[in-house]
């Protein structure tokens, strides 16, 4: 983790788009997946349609495509622990956290407990988050 | 002339179905497709004018489209669901479609 | 019933492609005829016989391309959108000086008065884009 | 005009979309010169976002794509003569009709006089006008 | 640390600008780009909002893409044209960009 | 400053691409350096060397890849993106056992790490897309 040699950096993974639709939330993923093996700082936004692509019980057998929803679920273990959602675009949709997946991931400080991923918070809050980031990609 | 119209964006991030619902002549259907079908769900900020237009018009959602999302559950009160061979049905019903992109 | 099909987005980008896919297979197994698919705007993607999914994805190209010679489709790619975007056969590689082609089987380059053509001659228009 | 055996259809083209932000709105216009040597009753409807391809003044030198807004005022020529631009559209959007090209053609039964192609429409009127089209294009 | 958020979408058809507006901090900075640059202009049900933002925070528009647009009259006070070298100088001048797809 | 650029949509269907050759070609012009411009999504859609666009408007494809050559450009197109829409290079092609490539000069296909690189090795990150 602590190589001195190397650079770490903030980097924020934006989603504002719902999954099926349109590419971006798998090609987001993948992005997400590949960029866990470099031990960067990471951390995850869903704000507007991108609050659906976490939602519970999707089955895309009869639309043909590939069913990617279990893969949010993986994230825990690619140590991804920072899930932050956004309030108000649950309110806006009549959603709230039971409807999404229950996202874990195992603290390796505090004896591998299992801790919830998901952070509720307001635009505002994320807004401080974001300028927290070194680098924001958005899909 | 009745006519369908489908709506495939979200509520939430496109104009489409606002337009839709204000375009929409009595006895004309709509249906839910893609991300649009997110719309058809209740306790959204877009059930109230969703139930305003099952007043004099049908309302279609496409299953497999819904199944998909996750969005089976709460659906608002009249709409009805359609697979495949239902969205064709509906298409050969109508004697027109506009696709509200 | 006689359809005319416009599919307006790429393979895998939107879904509208597969919507159009799904609902054409299904009008065909009702009976219904498909007078002509045809992609205009990047929908013109969904003809390069170029792809490569991965194993566990479907095959949007190859499924098109199934459909049409399981139905004998007429599916028409603009040449205005193709030229474009880079969707070549061997006449527009000749004609543009290019050195290959990309076009999948069962698709074939034409010009915008397909799609009129196929307003008028068919009973029902349906769009899918984004 | 009426060839007993020509199939003559009442066709839409619909444009809710921005120009230059996207290609829909110039491979629209492609598609409707074609459509004009068809002999059918066109008409083009621009709702949403779609008035904004009607704008003047547009100069497109510094982005460096091809600038077609003339090509509306060409559609005169090309005997298209309704076309129907929706008021909320515009109002939302802080326009009036002098904010858009003026477009003409000339009326045949009328001395060729010329008469204005733009007819302001609510949503409604043009809902109606949507119900007696045979074939309606979205872009 | 700050932040510069660029807009692509119109407002009228996309969130894009609607939550931009919520968690951009002030201080910040906001470059409305392609069809963002709808955004700029004054008489519009976007103006209040960006009238808003103005008081804490700079907005910028792309003028290239207001030319292109025809939307060179009516821009809301307050808001500064660069071109594509007062973009770059944007970028560098603010420690990271978002931008609203 | 060390600049990283993503390109998200692909030629004409968008101007994503524009925006971006022209912020890239102004921050050269003012002496920055750009590290990296990956394509992802529709993006690879600009890396295709068979597109033939009308005479009367830009090149999009040749643009970058003059801008690269000038300039030494790295231009990466994400494979896996590239595998679903069918952009090719020699390498890819033998790989996947199609009888044609179709990738532009200046370009090249690599994985996704070169987009994180990108994130770490520039000062900025700038995205283009949709």
């Amino acid at each position: 983790m602590s190589d001195a040699e190397q650079i770490t950096k903030k980097f924020m993974y934006i989603n504002r788009k719902a999954p099926y639709g349109t590419i971006y939330a798998w090609e987001s993923l993948e992005v997400v997946l590949i960029a866990a093996a470099f031990d960067q700082d990471i951390s995850l936004a869903f704000i507007d349609d991108g609050v659906y692509q976490l939602t519970k019980g999707q089955k895309t057998e009869a639309i043909g495509l590939k069913n990617f929803s279990a893969t949010y679920r993986a994230l825990g273990d690619y140590d991804i622990q920072k899930i932050y959602v956004e309030k108000e675009s649950l309110e806006t949709r009549g959603l709230t956290l039971d409807d999404l997946q229950h996202l874990v991931y195992e603290d390796e400080d505090d004896d591998y407990a299992e801790k919830d991923s998901i952070k509720l918070v307001s635009a505002d809050e994320l807004g401080k988050i974001m300028e927290e980031q070194n680098v924001v990609l958005s899909f | 002339m009745s006519m369908l119209h489908t709506v495939n964006k979200s509520p939430f991030n496109n104009d489409a179905l606002s337009k839709c619902l204000q375009c929409a002549q009595p006895g004309s259907s709509i249906l839910f497709i893609e991300d649009g079908v997110y719309a058809s769900r209740e306790g959204t900020t877009f059930t109230d004018s969703v139930k305003e237009a099952l007043k004099d018009k049908q309302v279609y959602v496409l299953q497999p489209d819904l199944d998909a999302r996750g969005m089976n559950s709460s659906l608002i009160d009249g709409i009805k669901t359609v697979d495949y061979s239902g969205f064709v049905d509906l298409t050969t019903e109508h004697d027109s479609v506009q696709s509200w992109l | 019933m006689k359809f005319g099909i416009l599919v307006n987005e790429g393979p895998y980008q939107h879904q509208a492609s597969d919507t159009a896919y799904n609902f054409v297979k299904s009008a065909l197994e009702k009976g219904h005829e498909i007078y002509r698919v045809f992609f205009y705007h990047d929908g013109v993607n969904n003809g390069t016989r170029l792809t490569s999914p991965p194993q566990d994805d479907r095959n949007v190209v190859d499924r098109w391309s199934a459909l049409a010679k399981e139905n004998d489709l007429d599916m028409v790619i603009c040449v205005a959108a193709a030229q474009r975007r880079g969707i070549v056969d061997q006449g527009e590689m000749e004609r543009n000086g290019k050195d290959a082609s990309n076009i999948a089987e069962g698709f074939r380059i034409s010009g915008l008065g397909q799609l009129v053509e196929a307003g008028i001659q068919s009973d029902r228009l349906v769009v899918f884009g984004d």
